[in-house]
């Protein structure tokens, strides 16, 4: 049948005369992508709530007016996402079904070359226990550098599988019970934060075996202003909001150290209820964190989304900027390089681009109707 | 919840349907050799500038040998796709976006390149093994037959001999100058 | 490890047991629907090919006479990769043939199944493997069918692009035979042992099978019309021993599919008047009927090439029995897909606007009557159960 | 329940200083906090008993509202698909689907007899996200690290197929006053 096919289109192209303006393109073409992306490049994730099965990532350039699509990945299930900045590799944490919705269950790390999105690899979860859980970069992250995943599990036990990447190979699980998420601190190891205020630290040997696990003090009350689970890393300092507008700074360079907290709110904010809210809603350009921020803010309206973007001089902890959206933001990221930008995934679910004095830059859809892209991934 | 309000009125963002055929191409002949393609909704056409799909970057070929936006329903050579456009989808009118494979069979339309005035066969390779982009649903049926003849017909998802069979979005490959 | 979890629990036990004097009592848990054995006739099998995500679909079991979404849902059957729908009335079954790969959107092994479906439970009663080579694309309602008046058999039309339709004993729960059909394909059932295919020339093949669902013979017509210049819509209604065709140019091809000869008849116009020249039929479902031999056309004006799949702003209806047209209803939206529901006093028609969802009219009268919203993304196909 | 009791007083607080647009379901969770039921392997739960008459059953509760709508009072801490909406009920899965053993909890008030009822959010399982009547009511929602409280999580956990459909409410005791 193929070679029917095949004959057919040779018995075409012998027809076509030779005076083409335009020369015959070949067949396939498929495109390429730089193995060291542009600053301006995003992961922007799909959650896709309607059709968790087809979640995807989405590479946008948020610099571009024009060809600002650049590729895709697939992510079912709740799926992780992770870049290496050390290897030209992608990491996706994902789950299958044999028969979609149903059938024998099988969670993969899926590995893809950075520059022709090709998988190059996959490794085999054990357990049936990968989290699912919406989008969350702290549920699958890399360690000393980038040399270990890590890939949180819920069952609901709570526990992190820890892979060597380079090698492809599950090393171990690591229970955390009563703590939850991945916190990557120390040399080789990560923290956790724990529902009765305190934050759980592990350290891992070249064999990912556990070789010092501490507990702090209680310093949070994760009923009366708990922080939200989603931090920003400055070099090794993780900036964690609050519900109610504070910042915690940890230190994760050893165990982790619990630096002064400071407050976002003023007395006047404080009177308008301004609140950080949304799902991603810190990100950070230099020494600058960028905040979502919500105007009257209220129990239960932390993932609601905001109408201003706040700026903080973290050596000053003062606010220096506030940027008016021109839709609510859902979601927030600061890429990086000499011209950063801002871009918010509004409300609306498209992707809106700011400069760093909040000018609209530009506005970008990702997929279908339906997509949701909650989480965006700077370039790593 | 606002934002959950405002999904649903996103989601109504639908697709129009789609007006004016350029009826010189129903006289011309559109086959098969495999084929791509997947079908869909009669879909947005330019309406003054851009390419009527909001939140897309327009684009331009650069060559005035090949007029037009890649990213547009009414690119010249999309006379008789069926699908998501992959200029929009990190492909281009002849490429493949990353980590795709293009389907070695493909559908064939014969389109009249505005700039020289010449006919060209064009073959609308579908590239295949990610889910569907989503972006820039195009839908043209000049010469499409009904699927008893699937040579020219476009509802068939034509991710055929590739390893995955899953539908990502169309090219519109220049193969050559069809004889007048 | 379990311990926080535990803590939790024994608070709501302490809290439940608490109140044993209060008037309440607690409400079970684990209580799953179950629906009707016999659906009643109106309702509607919508299926959600979930363009946007094709590994998602849904066959949707909707009340079309109910006035809130959630009296109106009854449940779903997912139906992976641009699926197949039939339904038995003899075995009492839904039949959902589907597609799933091993990695889901990047591909990997894929395995083409017969889900089988109990009405009642909306659960997966057996699945039977079948060679993964079925058609995929744009819904077309003659892509597979039940073979025979037991129908015991059920035929997949194949599509690699080589051509040929999958037997399955439905009966035996396993695939059977592979049916060669070179140059035409789908599968029109025509009550006995055998099914037709149309050919790309115009022609039909059919082809016989035997008790075991091996083919005995086959025989092939000559041309009964004209795939180039005027060509008719894959999928054909049925009524008495015709199944009759629908053509680009809005003419009925009444064709008589028998076991062992196929006869065409005389073409019937749709439109009455010269100024109903230039309405063309068209839309993804573009024809359905109900069960007193009226044909639902939706029609465009102004149809020329390239128009076949643009939906319309009509209705037209034809009466097979009075070989005329009967009435012109002019839809509330401008719609892609048609199909019809029910007898009697709860009989609609139903209509798939282009913001995908479903308006509802009411038959004999036309009357608009409400819009179904939970349809989902995408319903190209309605099913009544007729 | 002393550090609960002070939570509750201030969210009372904010309620009256003109926060919130639901104040009837408001501010009564986190009153008992929420929990998770293992219902398979804690037979003493009255959740269970109940379960084991096999029927559902109306209870003597007066109740009000559209529980088609995200503002029923028995969705203040639900996030999903509503079951009404696809095939269920308010307290049953729709048909071909598994009801989820593990549960998130909320508290909430019924604004008919002015009593705080304890609600386990039940997720329907093993088919596609069903797509009607999203509601997401985030009060007494916790970060992650208080998995308990956390309706980020996909709670279709000890069922054949985690893949999530929709989320009922169903009212599984009362709470103290």
């Amino acid at each position: 049948m193929q070679l029917r096919i095949v004959s057919t289109v040779l018995g075409m192209l012998l027809s076509f005369s030779l005076l083409a303006e335009l020369s015959p393109e070949p067949i396939p073409n498929v495109e390429i992508l730089p193995k060291d992306y542009p600053d301006s490049w995003i992961f922007a994730h799909d959650a896709n709530f309607a059709s968790l099965l087809t979640g995807q990532l989405v590479i946008l350039d948020v610099a571009a007016d024009t060809k600002e699509y650049k590729g895709s990945l697939d992510a079912s299930q709740f799926g992780t996402f992770i870049q290496s900045s050390t290897r030209e590799e992608l990491y996706v944490g994902e789950t299958f079904y044999s028969r979609g919705t149903r059938g024998d269950r099988t969670d993969v790390v899926t590995i893809y070359d950075k520059s022709s999105l090709n998988r190059i690899g996959e490794v085999v979860l054990p357990g049936e226990k990968r989290a699912q859980i919406v989008v969350n970069k702290y549920a699958m992250q890399l360690i000393d550098n980038d040399e270990y995943l890590l890939v949180l599990n819920f069952t609901p036990a709570i526990s992190v599988t820890v892979i060597d990447i380079a090698k492809r190979e599950v090393l171990n699980e690591v229970p955390i019970g009563g703590c939850n998420m991945i916190y990557p601190s120390g040399k080789r190891g990560f923290s956790s934060l724990c529902g009765d205020g305190t934050i759980m630290s592990i350290s891992l040997d070249k064999k990912g075996q556990v070789i010092d696990r501490t507990r702090s003090e209680p310093f949070f009350n994760a009923d009366d202003d708990p922080l939200f689970d989603k931090p920003m890393y400055l070099e090794n300092i993780a900036y964690f909001p609050s519900f109610k507008g504070d910042i915690q700074p940890i230190d994760m360079t050893n165990d982790p150290d619990i630096l002064p907290k400071w407050s976002m709110i003023s007395e006047e904010d404080a009177k308008e209820n301004w609140r950080p809210s949304g799902w991603q809603i810190i990100s950070a350009s230099d020494e600058h964190l960028y905040v979502l921020m919500q105007k009257n803010g209220n129990w239960g309206s932390h993932k609601s989304g905001g109408e201003e973007v706040w700026v903080f001089d973290t050596s000053q902890q003062k606010r220096i900027k506030r940027i008016a959206l021109k839709n609510p933001g859902f979601s927030i990221e600061v890429t990086g390089g000499k011209k950063p930008l801002l871009a918010v995934t509004g409300t609306d679910m498209t992707i809106w681009v700011y400069d760093l004095d909040g000018e609209l830059q530009r506005n970008i859809v990702v997929g279908a109707p339906s997509a949701m892209p909650i989480m965006l991934n700077a370039k790593r | 919840m606002k934002w959950l309000d405002n999904l649903a009125e996103k989601s109504t963002r639908k697709l129009a349907r789609s007006s004016g055929r350029r009826s010189f191409l129903a006289k011309l002949s559109a086959g098969i050799v495999g084929g791509s393609t997947i079908p869909l909704l009669p879909v947005a056409r330019a309406s003054g500038g851009g390419n009527s799909y909001p939140g897309v970057g327009s684009q331009s070929t650069g060559n005035l040998e090949d007029p037009g936006d890649p990213t547009s329903c009414d690119y010249w050579r999309y006379c008789a796709i069926d699908g998501f456009i992959c200029a929009c989808c990190g492909g281009s009118a002849n490429s493949c976006p990353p980590g795709t494979e293009m389907s070695p069979m493909t559908w064939i339309g014969t389109c009249r390149n505005p700039a020289d005035g010449k006919n060209y066969i064009i073959s609308y390779n579908d590239c295949c093994g990610r889910t569907s982009c989503g972006r820039c649903m195009c839908n043209r049926n000049e010469g499409d037959v009904p699927v008893y003849r699937p040579q020219q017909n476009n509802d068939t998802n034509w991710c055929l001999g590739t390893k995955s069979n899953v539908y990502n979005c169309s090219t519109g490959v220049v193969l050559g100058i069809a004889l007048e | 490890m379990n311990r926080m979890f535990q803590g939790f629990v024994f608070g709501c036990i302490i809290a439940s047991s608490s109140v044993t004097n209060a008037d309440f009592k607690p409400e079970p848990i684990g209580i799953i629907e179950t629906l009707p054995e016999q659906y009643p006739d109106h309702w509607i099998m919508a299926q959600d090919l979930s363009f946007f995500h094709m590994l998602e679909g849904a066959v949707r079991v909707i009340d079309p006479s109910e006035e809130t979404t959630g009296d109106q849902y009854k449940g779903q059957m997912t139906s992976s990769f641009i699926a197949v729908f039939e339904h038995s009335k003899v075995r009492n079954e839904h039949y959902v043939i589907e597609s799933f790969f091993s990695r889901g959107g990047r591909g990997g092994k894929r395995t083409d199944l017969v889900t089988i479906y109990d009405p009642t439970s909306l659960s997966v009663s057996d699945e039977i493997e079948i060679p993964a080579k079925r058609l995929t694309g744009m819904p077309k309602g003659t892509q597979a069918a039940l073979i025979g008046e037991e129908e015991r058999f059920l035929g997949i039309y194949n599509f690699t692009p080589a051509q040929s339709v999958s037997i399955v004993d439905l009966e035996k729960r396993v695939f059977v035979n592979e049916v060669a059909t070179e140059g035409c394909g789908f599968v029109i059932p025509n009550g006995a042992r055998s099914f037709s295919s149309i050919c790309g020339d115009g022609s039909f093949l059919t082809s016989n099978l035997d008790a075991s669902g091996a083919l005995t013979s086959s025989t092939r017509t000559e041309t009964m019309f004209d795939p180039v210049g005027d060509p008719v819509f894959e999928t054909p209604i049925a009524y008495d021993d015709n199944a009759y065709f629908l053509s680009f140019s809005g003419k009925l091809l009444p064709v008589n599919i028998g076991e062992k000869q196929i006869s065409a008849g005389d073409w019937l116009s749709l439109a009455t008047t010269e100024d109903e020249k230039s309405w063309r039929p068209g839309g993804i479902t573009p024809m359905t009927s109900d069960t007193n031999g009226n044909v639902y056309v939706l029609m465009h004006p102004d149809g020329g090439e390239g128009t076949h799949k643009n939906g319309g702003s009509e209705v037209w209806v034809y009466d097979l029995e009075k070989k005329k047209r009967t009435n012109r209803i002019e839809l509330k939206n401008w719609s892609l897909v048609v199909g019809t529901s029910g007898t009697g006093k709860n009989k609609f028609l139903l209509a798939t606007n282009t913001d995908m969802a479903i308006d509802v009219y009411e038959l004999p009268t036309a009357n608009y009557a409400r819009t179904l919203t939970g349809a989902g993304s995408t319903p190209f196909v309605i099913d009544g159960l007729n | 329940m002393k550090e609960s009791k002070n939570l509750f007083d201030r969210i009372s607080e904010q309620v009256s200083r003109g926060l919130a647009q639901n104040t009837s379901r408001r501010g009564l969770f986190g009153l008992l906090g929420a929990g998770i039921v293992g219902m398979s392997s804690i037979p003493l739960l009255p959740v269970a008993r109940a379960a084991g008459t096999g029927q559902p059953q109306a209870s003597d509760l007066q109740e009000s509202g559209d529980d088609q709508s995200c503002d029923y009072w028995r969705y203040c801490s639900i996030d999903g698909f509503l079951c009404t909406c696809c095939g269920g009920s308010v307290n049953t899965c729709p048909p071909g689907t598994e009801m989820s053993p593990i549960t998130w909890i909320g508290t909430c008030k019924n604004p008919e007899d002015g009593k705080s009822y304890i609600v386990s959010y039940n997720d329907c399982c093993g088919k596609s996200g069903c797509g009607n009547c999203l509601c997401n009511t985030n009060e007494g929602d916790r970060p992650m690290y208080v998995p308990a409280k956390s309706n980020d999580i996909n709670w279709c956990l000890g069922t054949q197929s985690s893949v999530y459909h929709c989320s009922t409410a169903i009212v599984v005791g009362m709470a103290f006053e």
